[in-house]
């Protein structure tokens, strides 16, 4: 059964009929119809609500500037709230509900606002719920948030993927109507890489909604002709349902393509939709117009809509929007859109027309006069007219089309520093100021109105932005009508005429807001919500601007316009962040032993991007502590190994390597013997210490520098500053090898046993000494590097080999290890092990410390110049209570000391301006069999001894504790060099 | 000899291929690779056997596929070399052998994964994925770009349906799930 | 942005890590009798026009070159980029 | 006029007739004894306070544009005193105190909404300095909750903690912090300087300054020379343009913050949530948009607008913690000038030329930050002292190495 206000024609395909429901209630569409269309087609105008009074609404517009029919399209976690029901393509199975609703949608329990709108005009809030004070976070406010926002989301992971990609062209078409097909036709055919998109399912932007000829085809047929001509050519890409969503700096557009959107659900793998980033020498911008509304009493209700917006469901859709239709206009515009109706054959109660001078017709009445009022609750059905004699008129009518002129999609020229230009003759912006380099604007975009126009815009802009010679392609014969209008924004004496249909902005609202003095457009649109709906402004600024205008007594260029802000139109989030998703959120990287480790039963933690092994359960162990405890007695009684390669290192070579390092070190390196390591720490230029590592002299021209695993990446940023800006002429050459070399460290008083079963060559203490370093061979001759260098603070060497062989000599250590009953240990025993023998790490070098604080003031060397010393000789990094590095240790030994806590006096008051120092690390000692920790206590170097009160009140700890040595284990270092 | 056996970047004991309906993505296990940078006032010296090596010096931007050894520009005055794994597991010391004092020559066979992308869904993966000028890249074009945060080089081979991709070995995992992700997107 | 590198041509700032004011190259040299409040001068007191720029970018994803960029901050036009290693040198810097 | 809930219904029984304008259009006098330039929240709100709190008398604000044009009235509306360091903490729990009456102090609904803010956990170490800093706020008798990944869970129940490639191991909570209605700050503030007599003055641009002698006589404007006792600037994101004309140079630079709005939603957000770690942070309006936001662009610029690749890696962050968020749709993004100090703390002192003084530096805090800044400047200007909650935010600090810096990122702005 034909639905009752589908016409024949338009470019739907009736042979595909598609199910669909709207708030539970069945209808049917065709292929080629919007969820609106096949609604009206429906005979279903009203659609949603208002977001203030919740007014009935239905649709505006046909198109992405809709405010008023918007949706929760599908269902679960695929829901969609504020789905424009004007460009959501109808497919088989669709489901809808409309939004901003208490009950059902005709008898919504929160239309009582409309009610009290006497109240809840602009900026009502800013004057009430004040009184009394308390109530305004019990009571009032959380009225007001439980009615905000329009639809609603599943709060259900979206379970769709999107896509992210990157395209390349000379010549970007935004928009494939007229002016843009044209636009491409002319530069397709000159070999130039274009891209054309438009936002619609069907390109031929208007052509598809006006019923004039093209030469001797339809407009629809012509721009399928182009499209079809496009498509085949291999320097030409067309892309349908994509939005460009920004124009930003350089040639850098955002588009936005919406793959599946049109579909049930995304076909498998395939993303719902893609962000492509296109870089592109020129911009040719043809995006059409938009028409506007005109302002009068009761405007707003369902069936009430542009009147280009009744063309394009007649012509394109093949739908009426009703039987009875009437027209409101201010130009000629206003009458084709009556005529096309008349000719298929809908009722045209009248033009009613605000010029006298309006155009006459022989199929339909036009009157001389404005529209001042409708009747209708959920649906128009009548409209008032004064006649300019006076005179009254009723017209009864189920749909009125608002024709107040056009206004030039000017969006993307404004998106960085341009600001439109008013044009009188078409009583509207266009676009002006300075454009994104290399944009054009053509067609109705740039203010040129008809189809002829548009067809020689486009391709003269194409032809310029290329730089092309000859002449224009043929262009088919087309409509070039003038536009004739007389501006006319609203009904004079209206008060409750909506500008914003959205937000229920109204004419009344605009006025107020001048007479409080918001009276600079920025102030307007803040003070009555004017323009912030999720149409932001497109079909309710410039109504909003005239009326500013007229009571400022200026003119509309004057008042000027709110800025255009990307998005377009508003954009999925879930496409802004594309695959980075869950686990693919950051790229994880992973050590050589990962894959043993994970055989091992080993828990990872996230070190960065790194997965590092935390500790190694085994059976029996119930709690961490039990394995970290372990992991570290073990490696202290015999030997332990560790995978390391996640700290930094960066080849450093050249024959100025030594003095290099002399530079971005504080302390001296250009006497390091070959062979040797030694322990470094940088300064930031403002004297606070960066990272700390070791630079080992492989070579009298090569040193293999490391960094902590967290400043791996800037470390060497820092390091090419210095090389290439501060001392352009050293020859030294870097390169990282964080990755090239799997680094394990074995530890304890056992480790050199494990060792020499694997490595080719002597390595006693006295071939291979306390910061010794070597490269040598392992296994019978693979080659590998030999650091002789300690953490943990006992007998201990770092091995590394090439990357790919990490998983082959982790097992060889564990094997050769097997007497000793070698343990793998995590990263928590390594901190423990750090923690007991006081070194620094990422929670002391916290970007606010000095080497004084570290207790390493000694080593910044007043013998060279180096990054940071100058400055970290400043007064307020030397003052006499500095913070010091100290060791914490509870008096009573079941007491924790746990890391952000705060140091007190003993028996001072517990307060911040008593404060005396924080706990930096902190861990359980198993091999002194307490909690002990690191932490920065004021004067701390002559505070050894003291008792003191640690206070973590966020975390509910008071407890006594002494300050110590930071070296809990070996503090003369016998164990190192054993 | 030792008896120490790799393993590929993706974790395996043989190379991993993918194969989908308009691309093929294998991993390529057998690439040696040492970065070559020239010494302040050795240039010449290091470009003459860098020439004789290969057959020219690498250009700005550029490859040159030669066989076996092979090289592309990293950077001012520094190249990554590259050639077959089996016969040139120690290119490094080989190109120090070569070079001298000319340059500085640093072993990079294990920062890398390597990952050879084939058929004719390659342009539209490479769009997927990261910001090169996939469709205007001559053999033996090398851009260093990003892809979902890991630095890589992406390498347009003789063939004009390949190319290949260098990325941070500790990442294969990751790298090689987007490139599987962007394949099952274009198919 | 996109960044006209010298040597590669254009490419997506996002490949970059920005740093700031050029003058930044121009580190006092303590052996020459540069005081710290030189230092402090150098290292807090940069460049902040509303207009042309000098800036230091360094092509962290891309050939690790460290470049000065001639930027304009009302309108981020880009007219000169050059090696920052040459402006080093033109300057006097060496080793 | 007073807003009374009596008058709210006169007025709307009368069709609003009687509403006055919020503030007067004064053509500028000759001479003020304090000229305030810049008309965003702090300038307005020192002005309100010279005039409330120090009954100062002769004060202009002088504003190039529309008052609260600046970043007060682009900004991402939070609240929160949540600091570490004994410089900023005092100050922060100050403006969040004002914050609490303020409406009542300024007949002004600006819509203060303690929904409270969530600072979410990743690792051990950031679990550690967070706790860190809620034990320096509760020493300083601040509020300030360690939350688990179980609580937070109750509040947040969509929050990704199954699929999260950084696991949330916990939250710190102030749960006093929240969101105001940035515009309204503006105008209260306006509204109630121009009842004490405060002259303001839009579409006022300040060219210059005249200097004689060491001291600060007036200004230039687009509107003449406008002579003064004395001067105070808090013109934020063009804090070196403004400052240039009396010859310094800053310790600060200018980077753009973008921010985002969705379209309406029915509320999902309780109150605001920061992912650190991602670079991404967000709230709801009371109009139901969600407000975020991440990281600043990263450049010196002067232009209220961003890049796409700081849009992508905002939404990324947001993305990986609220996947449930991928159906809602961006309306609209825009960009903010941020002075971004050297040590990421603000300035509030004055300049070597007498009788000019300096309000700048907040970096991207300066909305929490108004009604403190517009107290102790207001305290700076009346009284050639600095408020006892300000004492820190002195010029002199970087050459004298006593920088406040929360972050521990040093003179790298852009890190701050």
């Amino acid at each position: 059964m034909t639905p009752k206000n589908r016409l024949d024609g338009g470019q739907i395909d009736p042979a595909i009929t598609h199910e669909f429901r709207f708030d539970g209630k069945s209808y049917t569409g065709h292929a080629g119809d919007t969820l609106a269309s096949a609604l009206l087609a429906n005979g279903v105008r009203l659609m949603g609500r208002s977001f203030k009074y919740h007014r009935p609404r239905g649709v505006l517009t046909a198109g992405s500037e809709e405010p008023n029919a918007l949706v929760e399209l599908r269902s679960g976690a695929r829901q969609e709230p504020n789905t424009r029901a004007t460009t959501a393509e109808l497919f088989d199975g669709l489901v809808a509900k409309s939004q901003n609703r208490i009950g059902s949608l005709r008898f919504d329990l929160m239309a009582v606002n409309d009610r009290f709108s006497n109240f809840l005009t602009a900026g009502f809030y800013y004057k009430t719920f004040m009184w009394p004070a308390a109530f305004w976070e019990k009571i009032y406010e959380p009225i007001i948030r439980k009615a905000a926002g329009l639809g609603s989301l599943s709060l259900l992971d979206d379970p769709d993927v999107y896509d992210k990609g990157f395209l390349h062209c000379d010549l970007l078409i935004v928009g494939a109507g007229p002016a843009g097909l044209s636009a491409a036709l002319t530069a397709g055919r000159s070999g130039a890489d274009v891209i054309i998109a438009d936002e619609d399912f069907r390109m031929g932007g208007r052509l598809n909604s006006e019923t004039f000829s093209l030469g001797d085809q339809s407009g629809a047929d012509w721009a399928a002709a182009t499209v079809a001509e496009l498509a085949a050519l291999p320097n030409v890409r067309v892309m349908n349902r994509t939005t460009i969503i920004g124009a930003f700096d350089h040639g850098i557009y955002g588009a936005v393509e919406r793959v599946s959107d049109h579909l049930p659900t995304p076909l498998d793998g395939k993303p719902r939709q893609v962000l492509w980033r296109i870089y592109t020498k020129q911009t040719i911008l043809a995006a059409g117009a938009i028409e506007r509304p005109i302002a009068f009493e009761n405007n707003d209700r369902p069936g009430i809509m542009l009147a280009s917006a009744l063309r394009t469901y007649a012509n394109r859709y093949a739908v009426a929007a009703d039987r009875r239709v009437a027209i409101f206009t201010n130009n000629d515009d206003g009458h084709r859109t009556a005529a096309d109706l008349h000719a298929k054959g809908i009722k045209i109660a009248a033009v009613v027309d605000v010029r006298a001078d309006a155009p006459r017709s022989h199929d339909f009445e036009v009157l001389h006069g404005q529209v001042i009022d409708t009747k209708g609750r959920h649906g128009l059905t009548f409209a008032e007219v004064r006649l300019e004699s006076g005179d009254m008129r009723t017209l009864e009518c189920g749909a009125l089309g608002m024709a107040g002129g056009w206004n030039p999609n000017v969006h993307l020229t404004c998106h960085q520093r341009g600001r439109p230009a008013w044009n009188d003759a078409l009583a509207a912006f266009v676009p002006g100021g300075v454009l994104p380099v290399g944009m054009t604007v053509a067609g109705a975009a740039n203010g040129d109105m008809s189809t002829a126009g548009a067809l020689r815009g486009g391709a003269e802009a194409a032809k310029r932005a290329l730089g092309l010679k000859g002449k224009l392609p043929t262009l088919p014969e087309a409509e070039d009508a003038p536009v004739n209008i007389t501006p006319f924004w609203y009904v004079e004496g209206c008060s409750r005429a909506w500008l914003d249909q959205q937000n229920d902005v109204t004419v009344k609202d605009v006025k107020l807001s001048h007479q409080e003095g918001y009276r600079s457009v920025e102030h307007l649109k803040r003070y009555t919500t004017l323009g912030m709906a999720t149409d932001q402004g497109k079909t309710s600024n410039m109504g909003g601007l005239a009326i500013m205008a007229e009571l400022a007594g200026k003119s509309i260029p004057e008042v000027g316009t709110t800025i255009f802000r990307p998005p377009y139109t508003p954009t999925s989030i879930g496409v802004l962040g594309g695959r980075a998703r869950g686990q693919a959120f950051h790229p994880k990287r992973l050590t050589p032993s990962h894959t043993w480790a994970t055989e091992q039963g080993a828990i990872f933690v996230e070190v960065g991007n790194w997965l590092r092994a935390q500790w190694f359960p085994r059976a029996g162990e119930t709690t961490w502590r039990e394995s970290v405890d372990r992991e570290v007695l073990a490696t202290r009684k015999s030997v332990g190994v560790c995978d390391v390669t996640t700290l930094g290192k960066v080849d450093v070579q050249g024959t100025d390597a030594a003095e290099f390092l002399n530079k971005i070190y504080c302390n001296g390196f250009a006497k390091l013997a070959v062979g040797r390591t030694r322990y470094g720490l940088m300064l930031r230029e403002d004297g606070i210490a960066m990272d700390d590592g070791t630079a080992a002299r492989l070579a009298d021209d090569h040193f293999v520098v490391t960094t902590t695993t967290a400043n791996a990446l800037s470390v060497y940023r820092h390091m090419e500053f210095v090389r290439q800006c501060l001392y352009p002429d050293m020859d030294v050459q870097l390169i990282s090898t964080t990755e090239a070399w799997a680094q394990y460290a074995v530890a304890g008083p056992n480790s050199r046993k494990v060792l020499e079963k694997l490595v080719d060559g002597d390595i006693s203490n006295e071939a291979f000494p306390f910061m010794a370093c070597a490269n040598i061979t392992v296994c019978g001759g693979l080659r590998a590097r030999l650091f002789r260098i300690s953490f943990s603070g006992e007998l201990a060497y770092e091995i590394a080999v090439p990357t790919a062989y990490g998983d082959a000599l982790i097992r060889k250590i564990m094997e050769a290890g097997a007497e000793y009953d070698i343990t793998a240990y995590g990263t928590e025993a390594l901190g423990v092990m750090r923690i007991e023998k006081g070194h620094a790490a990422g929670n002391e070098l916290n970007g606010t410390t000095t080497a004084a604080n570290l207790g390493m003031g000694r080593m910044v060397s007043k013998a060279k110049d180096s990054i940071g010393s100058v400055l970290s000789e400043r007064e307020g990094l030397n003052r006499a209570d500095d913070l010091r590095q100290v060791g914490i240790k509870p008096v009573d030994p079941a007491d924790p000391v746990p890391a952000g806590a705060h140091l007190m006096k003993a028996d001072g008051p517990v307060d911040a301006a008593h404060d005396q120092g924080y706990v930096t690390s902190a861990c359980y000692s198993p091999n002194l069999g307490h909690s002990i920790a690191l932490g920065f206590l004021k004067d701390g170097a002559n505070r050894l001894g003291e008792r003191m009160r640690l206070v973590s009140p966020l975390t509910g700890v008071n407890v006594d504790v002494e300050i110590v040595s930071a070296h809990f284990i070996d503090p003369e270092g016998e164990r190192l060099r054993a | 000899m030792h008896d120490l056996k790799t393993v590929t970047a993706l974790g395996g004991t043989t190379p991993r291929v993918d194969t989908f309906a308009r691309v093929t993505i294998a991993e390529n296990d057998g690439v040696a690779l040492a970065s070559v940078a020239a010494r302040m006032g050795h240039e010449k010296t290091c470009h003459a056997a860098l020439e004789k090596l290969l057959g020219a010096v690498p250009a700005v931007g550029r490859a040159v596929l030669h066989d076996p050894e092979a090289g592309f520009w990293m950077g001012p005055d520094q190249w990554m070399l590259g050639a077959p794994r089996a016969t040139h597991e120690l290119l490094a010391d080989q190109l120090t052998a070569l070079l001298g004092k000319a340059a500085s020559v640093t072993e990079q066979t294990g920062a890398w994964v390597v990952f050879d992308i084939t058929g004719p869904g390659m342009a539209d993966l490479s769009e997927r994925l990261c910001n090169v000028p996939i469709r205007r890249m001559q053999a033996g074009d090398v851009q260093r770009t990003v892809i979902h945060h890991m630095g890589c080089f992406v390498i347009r081979r003789q063939a004009e349906d390949h190319i290949r991709i260098l990325g941070p070995r500790a990442s294969a995992g990751s790298l090689h799930h987007a490139l599987v992700e962007a394949a099952q997107s274009i198919a | 942005m996109i960044i006209d590198h010298p040597l590669l041509g254009p490419r997506d700032s996002a490949e970059f890590t920005y740093k700031g004011d050029a003058r930044l190259i121009d580190r006092p040299d303590p052996e020459k009798g540069a005081t710290a409040h030189d230092f402090y001068d150098y290292g807090y007191l940069r460049d902040n026009p509303a207009g042309w720029h000098e800036e230091l970018w360094f092509h962290e994803a891309g050939d690790r070159s460290w470049l000065v960029v001639t930027r304009n901050t009302l309108t981020h036009e880009i007219s000169k980029v050059e090696l920052a290693r040459d402006v080093a040198r033109s300057r006097g810097r060496s080793k | 006029m007073r807003f009374s809930g009596l008058r709210v219904i006169k007025e709307a029984l009368t069709g609003h007739k009687g509403w006055t304008p919020a503030w007067r259009d004064p053509e500028p006098q000759a001479h003020y004894d304090i000229i305030i330039i810049g008309g965003g929240g702090h300038g307005l709100a020192t002005a309100y306070y010279l005039a409330k709190e120090f009954k100062q008398k002769r004060i202009a604000v002088l504003e190039k544009g529309w008052i609260g044009g600046g970043n007060v009235g682009r900004n991402t509306t939070i609240i929160r005193s949540n600091y570490l360091l004994d410089g900023n903490e005092p100050f922060y729990e100050m403006s969040l105190k004002l914050w609490e009456g303020l409406e009542q102090d300024f007949n002004f609904n600006a819509m203060v909404s303690q929904r409270g803010i969530l600072n979410l956990i990743h690792s051990d170490a950031q679990r550690d300095a967070f706790i860190r800093r809620g034990n320096a706020m509760r020493l300083n008798g601040v509020d300030a909750e360690m939350l688990t990944t179980a609580q937070i869970k109750e509040r947040y129940p969509y929050l990704n903690t199954e699929d999260a490639r950084f696991p949330i191991k916990g939250g710190l909570a102030q749960h006093r912090g929240g969101t105001v209605r940035h515009d309204a700050v503006a105008w209260g503030y306006a509204r109630g300087a121009d009842s004490r007599g405060v002259d303001i003055i839009q579409n006022c641009e300040v060219t210059g300054f005249k200097i004689e002698n060491g001291k600060c006589l007036g200004v230039e404007t687009s509107r003449g020379f406008i002579g003064a006792t004395k001067v105070g600037c808090a013109v934020a994101g063009s804090s070196s343009r403004l400052m240039a004309h009396a010859n310094m140079r800053l310790p600060i630079e200018s980077h753009v913050l973008q921010a985002f709005v969705s379209e309406g939603l029915k509320p999902v957000m309780p109150g605001v949530v920061t992912f650190g770690a991602g670079h991404f942070y967000c709230s709801q309006s009371d109009k139901g948009g969600l407000v975020f936001g991440g990281d600043i662009d990263g450049y010196n610029t002067y232009a209220q607008r961003g890049n796409l690749p700081v849009v992508e890696d905002v939404c990324e962050g947001g993305m990986a913690i609220f996947p449930a968020f991928g159906r809602a749709r961006l309306l609209r993004m825009w960009g903010g000038i941020m002075d971004m100090s050297m040590d990421g703390s603000p300035i509030i002192d004055k300049t070597h030329i007498d009788g000019l003084y300096f309000n700048g530096g907040w970096c991207y805090g300066g909305f929490k930050a108004t009604p403190a800044s517009g107290m102790c400047f207001a305290h700076l200007l009346a009284r050639d002292a600095p408020h006892p909650n300000a004492t820190a935010y002195r010029f002199d600090r970087f050459e004298k190495g006593l920088m406040i810096d929360e972050k521990g990122m040093g003179n790298q702005p852009n890190l701050h």
